[in-house]
Parts: C-alpha cells; structure tokens; sequence
C-alpha cells in the first residue's frame, strides 16, 4: 500500500477517458478525479482504462492507484460487481470479496482508522459512479 | 433481588445512616459496573471522538461508536445511525421540535400530548405550537384515572402531525398503550414520539416492534451516568431533521454563506462527543441486560403494588392513578389529607426515607387533579419490603407530628 | 513540571506502550483529582438537583450550587447567577445564538467573527445570520498573520450587534486582544462573545477585567469530563435572553398557551443537571488554581517555544501562524511539504505520537491559507522535551516513510 | 416553628386591613395574602396589625405566623427595614440581623433546604410589597 502511495499507478492522462468522475471529501480537502475508457470486446464491455489525477493523502492516493490497477481489463460487469462489494467491505466489515488480491485485502487495513474509510473510499465511489451512473451514492461517515 | 445486587450499588454502604432510596423516578443510583466503564474511560487515556489519526484516537471513535450499537440493540433500533446521543430526554424532545417539528408544522396542524406529560414533553411543544401557529392539544384523563384515547375526538385526524406521549407515567405509574397508539398514527402518516424517561429502566423498549417514529430516554434514570441521553428517530424521520446545534463535528464544508452537513447520527452531535458518558450508558445497558428487563420491571410492579396496599391502610391516605395490583409501573403518588406534600416529605427525609414531593414537573396533571402536588415513591432494584415498612412508618410519623388534631 | 504532576496522571501509567499525548487542544487527560470528585459523586449516592426534600437531595442541590460558585470565581464572574451550565462551548455559543442573537438581530445588522475562528464559533452566526437577515463579517487575517482588527472597517460601526472571537486559536495558537475588542466594543454598546475554549486550562480568564457580554469553554479541555460546559452571561444579557430548551426544572408555571420561567441560571438548564459533571468541573478548577494558570500557560508556551525552534531544523517544515518567540499559546501546526498532514499524524500515531491533523474545524482559515489542513502539536501540564523529541523523531520518520525522493 | 406551623397566629380577619399584598409559589401551590393596617402614632406610623390568609406548607404557614407576629406593633421604618433584612438573610446567608428573636432565627433552618427558601421568602416578600410598595422585588431561585 505504501507502495501504491509513493509510486502511484495510472496517475494521470485522463484526456482519453470516456467517462470522467469526480470525488470530494470537504473534511480532508482530497479530490480525486477518475476516468475510464470502455472497449467492446467479444467477451462484453471491458474496461481498457482506469486512471485518476487529483491530491489527496497516502490512503486516497494508494487506493486509487490499486483500484484503478485491479479493475483495468475487467468486464464492466465484474467492474462494477468489484467496487460494489469493496465499498461494502469497507463499510460494514465481514469476509473479504472473494478472490481479490493482496493489494486489495491490504486496503482493509484502514478499517482500523475509521476517520480513514471516507478517504479510501472516494475512489472507489467516483469509479462506481462513472461505472454505473444510475447507481445510488451510498452515504459515508463523516 | 437487593440480596442479588448488595454487592454493585456502594451507596447501600457508602451512604451515611441509614437510607431509604425512594426517588428513583428522579434519578436511580449507580452500579459499580457503570462506574468503573465510566472511570476507565478517564483512567485509560482519553482521545477525541471521530477526529484523530493515531491508535488511541481511534480506539475512542470505536468505543463510542460501540456504544451507540449497544444502545441500538437495546432499544431494537434497525440502524445505529437512529441512535442520536443528546445529553437528555429534554434535550432529545427539544432536539425533534425543533429539529423536526419546525420544519414540518403548518399554521393549523395539531400536535397532541396527553394531560399526564411531563414538562419536558409539553413545554417543548407549547413553545413550537405557539412558533407555527399549530395547535397543542391535549388527551385528557378518562374516569379511570388514565389518558383516554377514544374520547380524544381527532387525535386521528387529518390535522394531526405528531403525538408526543409517554410510555410511563412519572407521577401515576401509568403504562400507556403506545404500541396501539402508534399503530393506528402509522396507518394515518402521522408521526409519533414516545417519551420513555421513564420506561427505561423497568420496562422492554422495542422500537421495532412499537414502530414509532422518536423516541427519547436518560441515563441517569436507568442505572447510568447523568449529562447523557438519547433520540432515536427512524431514518424516514431522521431524513426530514435539519440540523438543530451546529459547530464542530457536524458540518462537511463550510461555505461563505451556507454549508454541508455529514451524514446522521454526527449530523446532530455538534460539539467533542461525550465518549466517557456513551460508555458508562452501554455499560447501564449491559447491567439491565444481564439482570432482564423484565425481572426488573416485575420486581419494582410488585414493590408499588405492596406500597400501595399498605399505604392504603393509613388513614387519611389518598393515592392517585390506578387501584388495581399489577397496573403500574414502579412508582406511586399518594397525599395525606390535611398536610402538604412538602412537609410530608421533608419529615421522611430525616428518617432517612428519600421522596420526591411537589408537581413532579406535571403542573398540567396536578392542576386537572386539583392538588398542588403529591409524594411520590418510586422504587428500583435495590428497594425491598423493607423500605416500604420505613415509607408507611415515615408517613405515620409525618401525621403525628403535623395535624394538630 | 511533568515530575511534579506525574503521580496525578494515571494514564501516563495505565497507557499501553508509549504515549506521547500531544493531542491537548482536542481534549486534556484527566488527573485522579478530578476523576476521584467525580466518581465518588456516583459511590456516595447520586441524588436529584433542585428538586428533593430529603437531606441527600439538599447536599446534591449544594454540591451543584458550589461548583457553580467555584466557576463563577474561576473565571472572576461577579454573580454566580451569570454561570450557566451548558454540555459544551459549542453548545454554550448555540445557547447564546438561539437565546439571544435570534432575538437582538435586525435584517441589516452585522455579526463580526475573525478568520481564525472554530466551526463552532462560526456555524452558529452563519445559520442566526441567515435566518434573521444579519450579514455574517469576517476579521481577516493581515501579514503578520493575524486577525487584522484595525482594517476590519466598520466593525465598531453602527449595524455592528455582536463580535465573536476567540481568546486563543486553536490551530495557530494566536492570542486574540479580547481585552482591547471588549473595551472598545463596550464603549459603543456592542455585545462581545469569547470563545475561551482553548484558554481555560492555560490562560488565565477574567471577565471582570475582559468585561467582555459571554464567554464559553468546556471542562474537557482544561482536565475535566466530557460533557460539560458553561457559559457566561453577563447579567444585563441574562436579562434580555430568552429559554431556548424548555422542560423540566426551567418553568414555573405551566400556562395552557404560555408559560412563565424561573430566574437565570435555571432558566437556561432545562432537564436534569449533570451534578457530577459539574463537581468534576470544578475539580479542575481547583486542580489548575493549585498548580496555577500562569505557571501553567508558562510551561505549554516553553514547550510550543522550543517545537516550533526544533521542527523548524527539519526540512521542508513549514510552520503557521506567529514565528516570534513567546508569542503563542501551546499549540503547533505545521505541514511538512508533499505530504498530507493526516499522513504525518498517522505515522507519527504508530510511533506513539498522538498528533491531531486535518482542518481542525476552521475550514474558513484552511480556504485562507490555502491548503486542506495542518498537523498540529498541542502541549499540555504532563508534556516535557522528551516529548518533543519523539514529535521531531516521529516528522522525520514519516518524511523517510512517505517522500520518494 | 412546628408550632406556628400547626398553631398558626394572626391568620384570617383580613377584612379590617388597609393595604393586602398577594404571594404567590407555582412550583408548591403555595398562595398567601398577607394584609396591614396603619396606626399614626406619636411614634410615627406604626403597624396596629398584620395578619394573612392561604395555603401552603408548613414553612410557608410558619413563617406567615412568625412574621406576621414579629411586625405587629412596630413602626413602619422598622418593619421595612427588619423584613429586609430577614430576606436578604435567607438568601445570602451571613449573620443573623442583630436583635431577632428567637422564632426569627428558627427560619434560618430553612436554608438547609434550599428548595423550601421560596416558601419561607413568601409571606416576607408579601409583606414587604405591602409595607413598601415602591420596592424591588427580589428575584427567588427556582
Ligand atoms: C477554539 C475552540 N472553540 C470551540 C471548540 C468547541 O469545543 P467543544 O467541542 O468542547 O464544544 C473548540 C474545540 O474543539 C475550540 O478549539
Ligand atoms: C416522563 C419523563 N419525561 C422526561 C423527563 C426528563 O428527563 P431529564 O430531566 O433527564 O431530561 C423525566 C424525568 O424527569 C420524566 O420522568
């Protein structure tokens, strides 16, 4: 994760992106932008990229790196499937989606720093939303 | 039961002479299990709720959100984030009027309580009445002594916004029917807040089960720390509130002339969160849990149907709300003709018998009973029979000493 | 000065692992002082406030009075009436808002807050502002970084009803000329509001000398318990406030549309007190009277001195706020340049250095400064160096950890 | 005090009084009417006789007796000043005003009892309002 927070992946280049959303948390002063671009393909719809600019803090930044890592190349359905059962993760706590990486799972960690979840989250919920424009925004902890 | 408990409550030792402790309507003493949640709290290390980064700070955000759950899960709320922490049944009622009320009020409409309320569910809808131009009316009492519901014509109609009303009374004992009450506001849209001060301790509260809208509730009548209490509001409700108290904690961003909240519950907690008072709260939960409510409630029914029964054989004797055993809740109201309740009580006190008298912030009631006040008992986990013996013998005491005939 | 006072602090002991509680201007740990005048509220036998007639309900009626009386002399107030207890400064400044500014304000009128201010010195006028058509001003910061007084044109002018500042910041650690605003102020008949919550464990307050209209804090930050607070009226505003949470314990008698009220201070404490809140309160009162507030601000202003001097040697720190020595109340915020400040405190967290990062509720002065937030470094009575080499130690780690280059 | 509580002097026969004054306690349903009558004496005006009428506890009753019975017959300067001072004692406590008699200072127990302080004030401030209708009258905690 700290990784992900120094070197961030798919940062920037978002001039290709098909669809661009925003995410903001007032409370830390992050913004994230997040942009994909879909091709279709034999198998369905695919994400053929994922990348996000904006400033934030290491756990904004790192989970937008490893989210736009993990859904790059993944059907939109199993995209939105993935950032579904992340932020609900993130939320309520349980079992770990099944079958995600170690990159992801490390992610969980910020569960521990409830003032983090908001901070983690904001990428995720900008992809979802850019995913699935007609999904409800669920609400977060302030 | 008080042989169960001798153990948890240190006042029953610490207590200097003998005491009798018959006023717990007004507030019930403390168990060490409540006690030392609270003192730890204080001990341990303290730490802002919901603001900080590092372990301990962190640690306190989950303690306090713990026990927020556990007050959920006491009262059968769905979601925690219907658990607002207030400091007190007052400032929960006052936080639905005007959070809530303000807002949803139209010139005209009617709010109803009942003529047994206590002040801090009369006074607070007095004031946003007169505010809105709607109308406060009243469910008045029926030949038995309790509110009637029937005969309160439009409590269902079409103009009624809200009843506000109390699951237990605190003068009469009386247990209201809020369950029905509910029911039948349900079916018309029309929002009901139950005020459960004193229904807390002693009685099961279920607001899934009631499926009322608000409902509010202290600590400190229920075993727990004082300066905290609680509203639940049910999330359609809860949607409706506009923030009441704004400042730190509440707010998501600031702008130059209007600004965001956070979602509830924090949305209507401004101010650092009073985690040490949250815990020693859950932890009251915890003490309840572990006796059962329902064992409880029985012990201090069977406590007030005693006292009433020997009180009764005093003569001069008049006790208010209902005859029959079994009916009330633990706490009876009674006069001695020709005495006023003061006095009546001050002469108990030094016998070491603790008793509320005066209006018990019910001047509404006391006025309809034509009385200016009355001594009340009100019994807990902790009274026995042989409290009652000193209550009757304090009262026997009280007319020797004062009628002159 | 941390030796002299070390035994009072069980956490410094109870702490699992090293603690380094720099966190102060969040909230204070407590010493055993308090928590002990605390706990054997709840061991002795807890009893109502102003309501009972037995001798133990007239010892908790005096016990709450004289922890009043002891606030009111804490703070030099000349009449303990002038002391309400509220749970908190913010719900202190709301109580002064609904209370008195929602009556006082005229559309046109103007409320003057400073830059600096806490969302919770701040939300309350913009929402009162808004609903009475007031204009909500700002004193701006000049260059020397702080709130330029002098080129707020027209705050002593005529539209001006009330100025609301606070007595020290709590992000830059700023110390506000109260004393001079309220004199001049006063002279033109315009109310004066201190926020003192970051002052009352470390400066000393004296609204006798201030002269100031009101002034709020809370017990928690000056070592006593959470949820508590009071503010200070002076009598003259007293009388032109009007009840805000109405209930039980504030009404006299009951009207069927109008009721009328007791005096202040009961008039403005609906609800049952918090008795034990209040004789922790003043608890710590006495505990900072006997080690003394000048020694105290003394000691957090050598140790704010001394981070700032030895943060200062790190590179790429910036520091806000007052950069001369002896110039600031024992707070710290910096940044350290690319990485965001809640990294830092979280680093510094898990070395055991418990540091607040973010906006710190003063949105409106981040917007100013132009960035998302600060860490913030906060000292306090069981504070020393060592403590602030575990702060630099820590800065330097995080720089490691997080900066690439 | 027991006794004038149970054997209360001067109460009724307020038909013959020039000036009546009412005093009121919501919060114990207390209400008295305490009423005087003048004298122009040698002397000065002097109080020919002071009696009261109304319900209440048995401090509220007492101290109406007690007063009622200490102001008969003295000049109205006295009796301003002595129902001054015995309410400013009640309140702020200190010593006794000089000179009281021993039933006086039996009300003073009432201070243990802060919540009865209203009801021995009563018939005081009644009388005070009568005696001196231009006074302030003091305000009473709760
Ligand atoms: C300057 C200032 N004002 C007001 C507050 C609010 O205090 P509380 O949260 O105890 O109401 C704080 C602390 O958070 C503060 O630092
Ligand atoms: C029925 C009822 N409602 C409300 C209250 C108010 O409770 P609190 O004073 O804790 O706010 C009380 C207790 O005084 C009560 O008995």
């Amino acid at each position: 994760m700290l990784d992900h927070a120094r070197h961030p992946r798919n940062r920037g280049g978002l001039e290709l992106a098909e669809i661009v959303r925003r995410g903001r948390n007032p409370q830390c002063g992050d913004e994230i932008e997040v942009g994909i671009a879909v091709a279709r393909q034999a198998r369905g719809e695919v994400l053929a990229s994922a990348r996000f600019r904006g400033r934030g803090c290491a756990v904004c930044i790192a989970s937008a790196s490893i989210a736009t890592d993990a859904l790059c190349a993944m059907t939109r359905a199993d995209a939105v499937r993935l950032t579904r059962e992340m932020t609900r993760w993130f939320g309520a706590g349980g079992a770990a989606p099944s079958g995600i990486s170690p990159a992801l799972q490390a992610l969980a960690l910020v569960r521990d720093y409830p003032a983090r979840l908001r901070c983690a989250l904001l990428a995720w919920q900008a992809l979802s939303e850019a995913l699935d424009p007609d999904a409800v925004k669920p609400s977060t902890p302030g | 039961m008080r042989r169960q408990v001798q153990e948890d409550f240190p006042f029953l030792r610490e207590a200097a002479g003998p005491l009798r402790y018959l006023d717990n309507a007004a507030t019930t003493q403390k168990p060490l299990q409540v006690i030392e949640a609270f003192s730890r709290c204080y001990r341990a290390a303290c730490a802002p709720v919901h603001r900080g980064l590092y372990p301990l700070a962190a640690r306190a955000t989950a303690d306090y959100e713990a026990a927020r759950r556990r007050l959920a899960q006491f009262i059968g709320a769905p979601r925690a984030e219907e658990v607002i922490f207030t400091r007190s049944a007052t400032d929960s009622i006052n936080l639905v009027a005007c959070a809530w009320a303000r807002r949803q009020l139209r010139p005209g409409d009617r709010v109803w309580v009942t003529r047994l309320e206590h002040h801090s569910n009369f006074l607070p809808w007095q004031k946003i009445c007169r505010e809105r131009g709607a109308e406060l009316r009243i469910i008045e009492l029926g030949r038995d002594g309790r509110p009637d519901f029937d005969a309160a014509s439009e409590l269902y109609g079409a103009r009624t916004r809200l009843i506000a009303i109390s699951q237990v009374s605190n003068v009469l004992g009386i247990v209201n029917p809020v369950q029905q009450v509910a029911g039948r506001a349900r079916a018309r849209g029309i929002a009901v807040l139950v005020d459960a001060a004193q229904a807390a301790a002693h009685e099961r509260i279920d607001v899934g089960a009631l499926d009322c809208d608000f409902l509010a509730f202290s600590a400190h009548k229920m075993y727990g720390p004082s300066g905290i209490g609680l509203l639940y509001a049910a999330a359609p409700r809860l949607a409706e509130m506009e923030p009441f108290i704004v400042g730190g904690g509440m707010v998501d961003e600031v702008g130059e002339s209007e600004s965001t909240w956070v979602p509830a519950p924090a949305r209507f907690e401004a101010g650092s969160p009073d985690a040490a008072g949250a815990v020693g709260f859950a932890a009251a939960a915890d003490y309840l849990d572990a006796i059962g409510v329902g064992a409880l409630g029985a012990h201090v029914r069977a406590l007030a149907d005693r006292a009433m029964r020997c009180l009764s054989e005093i003569s001069e004797v008049e006790i208010y709300g209902p005859s029959q055993e079994g009916q009330r809740a633990g706490i009876v109201s009674f006069n001695v003709k020709g005495l006023h309740p003061h006095d009546v009580a001050q002469v108990a006190g030094e016998e070491g018998v603790a008793l509320r008298a005066g209006h018990h912030c019910c001047q509404p009631l006391m006025k309809h009973l034509g009385i200016s006040g009355t001594v009340r008992a009100s019994f807990a986990v902790y009274n026995d029979e042989s409290d009652i013996e000193a209550l009757c013998a304090a009262v026997r005491r009280a007319r020797r000493l004062l009628l002159s005939e």
